[in-house]
């Protein structure tokens, strides 16, 4: 009844349109590539400097100067474009791509993001998702919808630093997919069997509705 | 996701009144003359589109390509570095009675501004045209001593770009100094329409090799043995075509 | 006007206390290893150089390359966007001590301030870092009715960066993703040196696909069947190597 | 008893040195990459995206895509390197040329140059000298000593609009070779035969000497 990463990334993945150009944030969000809807071929474009590449490699024939922004092994596709960094956040800032899905510790209902740093203990890490979030035409989150113990994950602040303000535009969550529309979550669809008052009690911030709440099923995966 | 264009007619067919349109070119190196004399023919066939405000290096040469565009009436005002050539008469008569306006920018500020305007860099400093002409007006600050002026980026509405192969995801090379503005166009126009002398399907550009990714690209069309502006000159050339 | 150098260790024989250098590379893809060993090399026979300040997008990972630099001692403080990988120990155990800093810059940012250096760009803005931690004590200003943070450019004394084929004049190739920020940190420092797998003579290089023209390198040294960082790693490789 | 454009072209020459990267400005000091002295090599510029460029090809053999600033055909040479606009004025204004050789109406004894605008009248044009005049290493002047009717180009203060300010740091002309220091014109070089005097009354600022004036003796040619 509750919707695991992998799941969490084919729901995503319906969202994307033929042609999009799509950057996936390391990680969880990485597996929405394996999900395109049939007759639909998103162009992903990685951080390093590739634009177009392919699904990874089988093991032990990945090459090492052809990998992903998390640094794992990807391949060539027909069309594939190989460019330096200043020209890859040119694409990014210069709001060429289309989708950013980036995972998230918070997303406020104002839609800041936070997604960088969990306080001043341990090493900061920042990488490329500042800029993702200010440049990709549509920012989505893909996360659990509470943390490990049952805490909130959509909020009506952020508590942690902000990675981005107000970037976020729809979060898909382990239960729900949500809107931020006008300073507000606004409710989409919820896995079946979870009331709204429980989904609620789940999250930070009042849920809106503004039509029919969907059931959001995925297939076994 | 096939970018492809049918031909010239549909390639322009989106560029309305008062829009700003890019055009890629230094001199003739570069300029896609079939891509500006179809929209020459579609504005004498429909009125439209006029009022352009057009961004190119220079300002024509002769009555073909970018000069015929300002002779037949299309452009309101030009954004160019270089307004000189050897026969700029189309552009001087226009300018000097007043029928078009000059943005005068000095070269290496009108390529950075192109390519801000494609990377999402609202404005940058430059020490270029501190203390000139070209600088009143714009904030001037001082960094480690010494003094630089602030430019903004531009944008447009659409490019006008020739390049020599292009893929149909809009992947492009160009063909020696022919590149110079076409690159920085693409990625600074809302949509960047590309005249390409070779369609390819994608994987027959070595992915190293690519100079403009497909990101940049919204359209491509492709014309077989372009028009060089320098031979069509030599020739004489007019566009329309001046009755004998 | 060869700029070719004979061997890794004159390569790196300018490099003094207290320089910053730019060292190429994405995690392990374009780290020029050779380079950055010989400078470990020269600091473990000379004691210099030291303090030295590293630009990278990295802190390196296991126990060569970047992680060995600053294992041996040779780093004071490190400016990059992302000092995690699938073996931080070295860095984190550094920073943790206090023995090295770090300056944390968005990625894009990171690039962007690379290329300001080499572009003669002293500031730019962006919207990357605006309403964030990173941007405390920037400036921030409003454009069209949005904010953007002031960013300075980034320039080093050195950049080591591993390249793919090299002219004697410096012209250079990049294979596949190794490219990254190669490029960029040729333009920014005032010493640019760099390892090729392949030294050719010039012409050998299409001029179509040079990606670094050679006005931006000092020096290239051959290093045929350069190492890779994640290789290394796999068999668990130290420098200098751990006696057994 | 004066200099030939082209005997400024050969005197300008003589101080470029071998591996030196070079932007000549269109026009006369195009002549410059004719006279490289022997065993010396320098590697030419051109704003619109050619590194290493050859001299002019054969009449009738013009390719009208390999075309310098000037759009004069130019040919390849082992090592040429071309790039965009953008990346052509980061070598230009990011320090990277050791050498421009413009044109000027008039030059300054503090160094203002102005070469791009002889007042309002007319069609202004300023291509990429204003970028020059901040970027290159080294920036110097070729041209006449004085204008066709006679009057000094070597000014206390520009009278036209200015291209750069401060920039120029020698001045090659038709009379003599001129360094910009301190704010001062210093003689380093004059044609033989003509007086300190008579070259100071054709200039518009005192002639400062710090050491013996050399003659300035081109071949004919």
């Amino acid at each position: 009844m509750r919707l695991t990463p992998t799941q969490m990334a084919w729901r995503a993945a319906q969202d994307i349109e033929d042609g999009a150009y799509v950057n996936l944030g390391i990680g969880q969000p990485e597996m929405v590539a394996r999900f395109q809807p049939p007759g639909r071929q998103a162009i992903f474009h990685t951080e390093n400097g590739i634009l177009g590449f392919g699904e990874a490699p089988e093991p032990g024939a990945e090459d090492w100067d052809l990998i992903n922004a998390g640094k794992k092994a990807v391949t060539l596709k027909p069309g594939t474009a190989f460019f330096h960094h200043a020209d890859s956040f040119a694409m990014v800032r210069g709001g060429h791509l289309d989708v950013a899905i980036l995972g998230a510790y918070e997303v406020a209902e104002n839609g800041d993001l936070a997604n960088w740093s969990t306080g001043p203990k341990g090493v900061p890490a920042v990488g490329g998702a500042m800029d993702l979030v200010h440049g990709a035409k549509r920012v989505a989150v893909m996360m659990d919808h509470v943390t490990k113990d049952g805490k909130p994950k959509l909020l009506s602040r952020c508590s942690l630093p902000l990675t981005g303000v107000g970037c976020v535009t729809r979060v898909y969550s382990s239960l729900a997919v949500v809107d931020i529309e006008g300073g507000h979550f606004v409710l989409r669809e919820k896995v079946p069997g979870l009331s709204f008052d429980e989904l609620q009690a789940m999250t930070g911030a009042p849920l809106h509705t503004d039509g029919p709440v969907a059931d959001l099923i995925a297939p076994e995966l | 996701m096939d970018k492809t264009l049918p031909d010239l007619a549909t390639a322009v067919a989106g560029i309305e009144d008062g829009m700003s349109v890019m055009i890629g070119g230094f001199g003739g190196s570069g300029a896609p003359i079939e891509l500006i004399h179809a929209l020459i023919d579609r504005f004498l066939a429909t009125g439209h589109p006029k009022n352009l405000t057009v961004i190119n290096n220079n300002a024509g040469n002769g009555h073909v390509g970018l000069a015929a565009l300002i002779e037949q009436g299309l452009v309101a005002k030009l954004i160019c570095s270089f307004p000189r050539s050897s026969d700029p008469v189309v552009f001087t008569e226009a300018y000097k009675a007043g029928s078009v306006a000059l943005e005068l920018v000095p070269q290496g500020t009108l390529a950075e501004r192109i390519r801000a305007g494609g990377a999402g860099i609202p404005a940058f400093y430059t020490p270029t045209s501190y203390g000139t002409l070209l600088a009143e007006g714009k904030p001037v600050e001082e960094f480690d001593g010494r003094f630089y002026v602030q430019e903004r980026w531009l944008k447009a509405d659409y490019a006008l770009v020739k390049a020599h192969r292009g893929d149909t995801l809009g992947n492009l090379t160009y063909r020696m100094a022919a590149r110079n503005f076409g690159p920085l166009m693409c990625m600074a126009a809302a949509r960047a329409i590309v005249q390409v002398s070779e369609l390819v399907q994608p994987g027959a550009i070595d992915p190293e090799a690519v100079i403009t990714p497909g990101i940049f690209v919204q359209g491509v069309v492709e014309v077989p043995d372009p028009a060089q502006e320098e031979a069509l000159n030599r020739a004489n050339a007019h566009h329309p075509e001046v009755p004998a």
